[in-house]
């Protein structure tokens, strides 16, 4: 796609995340390395989405440095928007008509790489939730960014088309600096280059794993399996929030 | 025990209602049996429609109004006078660009809501050689002086002799007044009480009138200490512009409230008609009662 | 249709009123009564009418421009809605009659100052219920564009001011249902024409029937805006569905 | 602190003003001679003021209790808003020189009338922006609801309801803020005390500084009751973040 | 728990869905045994919001015939209401203050079980998606009915909790008509008495399969492991969205 300059590693030097008494991290420092797809994993609650916030400096008194593309938990479409507009939203706010009108053909590719090219259209009310999920993801690679913050990107899409959208982001997010929080433990050892697991409340970031090989792995490596069973144990060993 | 009457002023409280206020402070009211409760409305026209609806016992009002209310049949009387002559007038600017009557053609004029002022100022065009269409009217509402001073208008009709030109002086500006009643209009009575028809008590209103004499004799005989009543009847009232104008409505209260001239009524009734402001002249009796 | 009816009905409640509680025919006159002086003096009525009809669109037009600018320009800018919002808190607090005389004198006795005097209670609802909407933008969008980078016009011209349209609408609405009366209170700057110059008028001379025909067509031409607007603004809308009718 | 400032700096903007555009004296007179009146008839402004502060709240208080009923009202039934919804769209339509001897007839001459008037003003944007705001629940609630059995009535009250505090708390922002008007035009009713009868007479005699002391104050009042109105309001919704502010 | 008297079959008989042009299904029937589990399964888009909606009498000319409890794919907690509240709404909704009171022990107990036993009081907007999740699903289990209706209940969880939440709607809902959809092979063959794969457009649902033993099952059985390629296949043989 496009040729990518350079994507800078992330660090974290001593974050404190709190929502008033509640103290989601305390002093957490750590370095997401560039150009590399980090996966996120940890129990529900544990602060994934509070640390990509603070990532993408959108926790109160954080900041950001550089340029990313940022995929929410929520789809945030547009509803006054059809399918096409909301994927080049960046575009529309940055208000450079030129690079909108350059990336079109892109938004319409990607559209249609995530099964949405009949529905270029529709307004976002008329699409099933994994639609919804879909075009969200075709907005966030539509951007184009260097780094690429992504909160479960697949919640809501069937194993197939799951697999089909790894792939996709796998390739048009290579080379980038990617950190995607998953639930999927199988989604992680398939396309992170390394996989980091939070846990504990204040949460802390446990040691990095890094599957061999080059992603997209396939899913049935027996290597993964064992890694998979290994992290299920980790996020076990902690108390997460179910007594 | 007293007997309990509700009168309706024409408009906010000023000198003209001096002879009722100080009536009811100086205890005129409750020596002749009555305990008066005077209410100000803010809109003029509403007063004798609350009598006819039978809201109030009394109410001040303007003869040509009355004349025109009962054409479209309100069960209106008139039982006394409080002041027995015209107020209106037309007032222009002394340095102003209007010097008599016939300087006003293609002048702008302001006139207030009272619904009549048209019907007179075109009465007073017409002894000039001049008719309505040779002027702008403009309802300016209440603010005559303001359009006036401000240039706005070229002349305002529905100034009260008593007032604008008191407050045209406050506001250091000179006026130059034609009389309504000198240029073309038949004399009228500017202030009178009307009742309901049907429901007249005569005994009383002679109570009610008596005490209103008895009162304007009090006031022209003691115009200071007059003043002094009234001013702190209330706090609004102890203005530059009542102190001014308290020394020129005192002579213009009438005498003998009971007074009535049904020629003058008669006189008034065909002008209305002529000015098509009623189509036909109510017959006196249905509205004049004489009191005496 | 649907107007017809309702139209007819208040007909009804109105005659039922005057009839239940005996008012007086000079205090509140019949529709019966009414109806022979609409007829009777439907020219006169006409040529006021359309008068009215002009102040209320012209009022209404300005009113939504202005209100939805400084809606706009509020929610844009700290500074401005400082100063400004009590300016506009403490227009709405000012009587015709004090600020009658300013408007002609600085618009003389036209139009303009009519409709400078009816868009000034018009305007209000709008910029209330807008920047009011335009305060409540989902913060998932809002955290979306700036990490898009946004820039900040572009935010509230592309996202807070779309997801604000409902709130604009609700404005709109409230403004159309009190168009009239801002031309009515237009009229009192300096009139010679108009619905509320005729009522006036009629009232001071005891034609309590031409008054309220004056009204009757007054309500008409209220609830006519009222509708077309309300049509307008649910087209603004076409993504949410209303639960009502 | 804020609205001091503000007051001040309204002050200078009006001071400006008058300097400025060169008007007299007895069209706007500037602040430093209102200030002089100010002081001067204090006791004549403060006791107009409590009646007209009165006349506000109460018809405030009036106003947001029958605007509230009346929106949940025409949300709960369509029946009742296909018939009433009309009647109040035509209610604000009406001059208050042509209901007055009504409310005067009905309600006498003391406050009930004047609060009866001024509550027909204020009660309007209420009743729009919460019907407005109860018609736009969130489809997924009351989707939930239905396949919760739930009684229509808890709809409207336990969801619709707090869904739409909102727009209520909308309606109820520009409610405050047409306040003082209502109580003025309340004050046209009926027998005359509070700040605009003092204004009404000061002007038609040429007291303009007078008049515009009372404006002064019934400004001053606005502004008191629109924040305390929007304080309120914001606590109505504390699960909603605003931007603004 | 509470002893459920009967739990009735869902039968669909000739059903038609669609959104203006857009069949979503023609003259569908279909049968939901009582007192099972039906987990749902198709491609993202290919309509199982729509046919659970239409079960649940939310579609417009459609009707439900008996109580149901339905848990969409939003939370669609109540912001104004803490977590509690939320989670009796049914019961504030019916306006029935005894019942309402005496739910009020198996809610906390409910809202412990999903692991916000610490939250009772905390207000929506404070909770995590996951967290939120699960207190939707406390919600739904609290509202004990006979049929049961669940749009993706675990999208948003962790894999550890989604065991753990499996295995408590499992424990619940026992003896009840419950009809579940998910995107997760796995979990469907873990907790459905039969799962029914949803193809094509206008779609038509497959021959139910029937995972031998109890629910919830071993997710490390290989007889299941079996199912799930097949069920994949199943899935990846119809055309889907993605092209
Ligand atoms: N309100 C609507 N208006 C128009 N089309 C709709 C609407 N709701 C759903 N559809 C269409 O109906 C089809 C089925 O949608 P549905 O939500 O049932 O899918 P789904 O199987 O639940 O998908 P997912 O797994 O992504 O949630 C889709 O093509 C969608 O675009
Ligand atoms: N706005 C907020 N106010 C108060 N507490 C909050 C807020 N947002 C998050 N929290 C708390 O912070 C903690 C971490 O939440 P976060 O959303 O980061 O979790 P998560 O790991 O993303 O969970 P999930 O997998 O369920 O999405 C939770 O305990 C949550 O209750
Ligand atoms: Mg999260
Ligand atoms: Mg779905």
């Amino acid at each position: 796609m496009t040729f990518v300059v350079a994507s800078p590693s992330l660090s974290v030097r001593g974050a404190r995340i709190a929502f008033g008494d509640r103290v989601v991290t305390a002093d957490l420092t750590l370095e997401f390395p560039g150009g590399r797809t980090t996966c996120l994993l940890g129990r529900s609650g544990v602060g994934k989405t509070s640390l990509l916030r603070w990532l993408a400096g959108l926790l109160p008194g954080t900041e950001r440095a550089q340029p990313i593309a940022y995929m929410a938990q929520r789809d945030l479409l547009l509803p006054w928007l059809d399918l096409l507009d909301n994927v080049l939203l960046g575009y529309r706010l940055r208000g450079d008509a030129l690079a909108r009108r350059a990336a079109e053909p892109r938004a319409r590719r990607l559209l249609a790489e995530v099964g949405l090219g009949q529905r270029l259209g529709d307004r976002p009310e008329m699409l099933s939730a994994g639609m919804r999920q879909r075009a969200a993801l075709a907005r966030t690679l539509c951007e184009d960014r260097p780094v690429v913050l992504m909160d479960e990107p697949f919640a809501h899409l069937d194993a197939v088309t799951r697999l089909e959208l790894q792939d996709l982001a796998a390739r048009l997010l290579d080379g980038r600096t990617v950190i995607l929080v998953t639930h999927d433990p199988l989604e992680a050892l398939r396309i992170g280059h390394q996989l980091r697991v939070l846990s504990g409340a204040p949460f802390s970031v446990g040691p990095a794993i890094e599957p061999p090989g080059p992603v997209p792995r396939d899913p049935a490596d027996p290597a993964l399996l064992g890694l998979q069973g290994r992290l299920i144990a980790e996020l076990r060993s902690t108390p997460g929030s179910t007594p | 025990a007293q007997d309990k009457v509700r009168l309706l002023l024409d408009w906010f409280v000023n000198p003209d209602h001096a002879a009722l206020v100080v009536a009811k402070q100086r205890g005129v009211f409750a020596k002749h049996g009555l305990d008066v409760e005077l209410i100000a409305p803010a809109d003029p026209n509403a007063p004798p429609k609350l009598v006819a609806a039978g809201q109030a016992d009394y109410a001040v009002s303007y003869q040509p109004t009355l004349q025109m209310l009962v054409a479209e049949g309100l069960p209106l009387v008139r039982v006394g006078v409080l002041v027995a002559q015209p107020l209106n007038s037309l007032v222009a600017l002394e340095d102003g660009p209007v010097k008599t009557l016939a300087d006003f053609k293609g002048r702008k004029i302001g006139y207030s809501i009272a619904g009549f002022d048209e019907a007179l100022l075109g009465a007073m065009l017409e002894s000039a050689g001049l008719t309505l269409k040779d002027v702008t009217l403009i309802n300016v509402n209440f603010a005559l002086t303001t359009a006036l001073m401000s240039k706005q208008v070229d002349g305002v009709i529905g100034a009260f002799r008593n007032f604008e030109l008191n407050d045209l002086e406050l506001n250091k500006a000179k006026g130059r007044i034609w009389l309504v009643e000198k240029n073309g209009v038949p004399t009228y009575d500017e202030l009178i009480l009307v009742a309901k028809r049907e429901t007249i008590d005569v005994a009383r209103t002679r109570k009610l009138l008596a005490a209103i004499a008895e009162s304007t004799a009090w006031l022209k005989a003691n115009p200071a200490e007059a003043w002094g009543i009234f001013s702190k009847s209330g706090k609004e009232l102890d203005s530059d512009l009542n102190k001014l104008a308290w020394k020129d409505t005192l002579p213009l209260l009438a005498d003998n409230p009971t007074a009535l001239d049904r020629a003058r009524y008669e006189t008034f009734a065909a002008f209305l008609v002529k000015r098509g402001l009623i189509k036909q002249a109510p017959a006196p009796d249905t509205y004049l009662r004489d009191m005496k | 249709m649907r107007p017809l009816i309702t139209a007819i009905g208040l007909l009804l409640a109105w005659e039922a009123l005057a009839w239940a509680t005996g008012v007086p025919v000079y205090i509140l006159p019949p529709p019966s009564r009414v109806a022979v002086v609409l007829v009777e003096r439907f020219d006169l009525l006409m040529e006021q009418g359309v008068w009215t009809a002009a102040e209320m669109m012209l009022g209404l037009a300005l009113g939504l421009i202005l209100g939805a600018t400084l809606a706009v320009v509020f929610a844009a800018s700290a500074g401005w809605r400082r100063w400004a919002l009590p300016l506009v808190i403490v227009s709405q607090a000012i009587p015709v009659i004090a600020i009658a005389p300013l408007l002609v004198l600085w618009l003389g006795y036209g139009m303009a100052s009519k409709v400078a005097m009816a868009a000034l209670v018009i305007f209000f609802p709008v910029v209330s219920t807008l920047y009011d909407g335009l305060r409540r933008t989902d913060p998932g969008w809002l955290d979306l564009a700036q990490t898009m980078d946004a820039r900040p016009h572009a935010v509230l011209l592309q996202i807070r001011l779309p997801a604000a349209l409902p709130a604009f609408a609700s404005g709109a609405r409230i403004a159309a249902a009190v168009a009239p009366i801002g031309a009515v209170i237009g009229e009192w700057v300096g009139a010679s024409a108009g619905l509320g110059y005729l009522m006036t008028q009629s009232l001071a001379r005891g034609q309590t029937p031409l008054a309220f025909a004056a009204l009757f067509l007054l309500c008409l031409l209220g609830l006519a805006l009222y509708h077309a607007t309300d049509r307008v603004a649910r087209r603004l809308v076409p993504w949410q569905s209303s639960q009502g009718e």
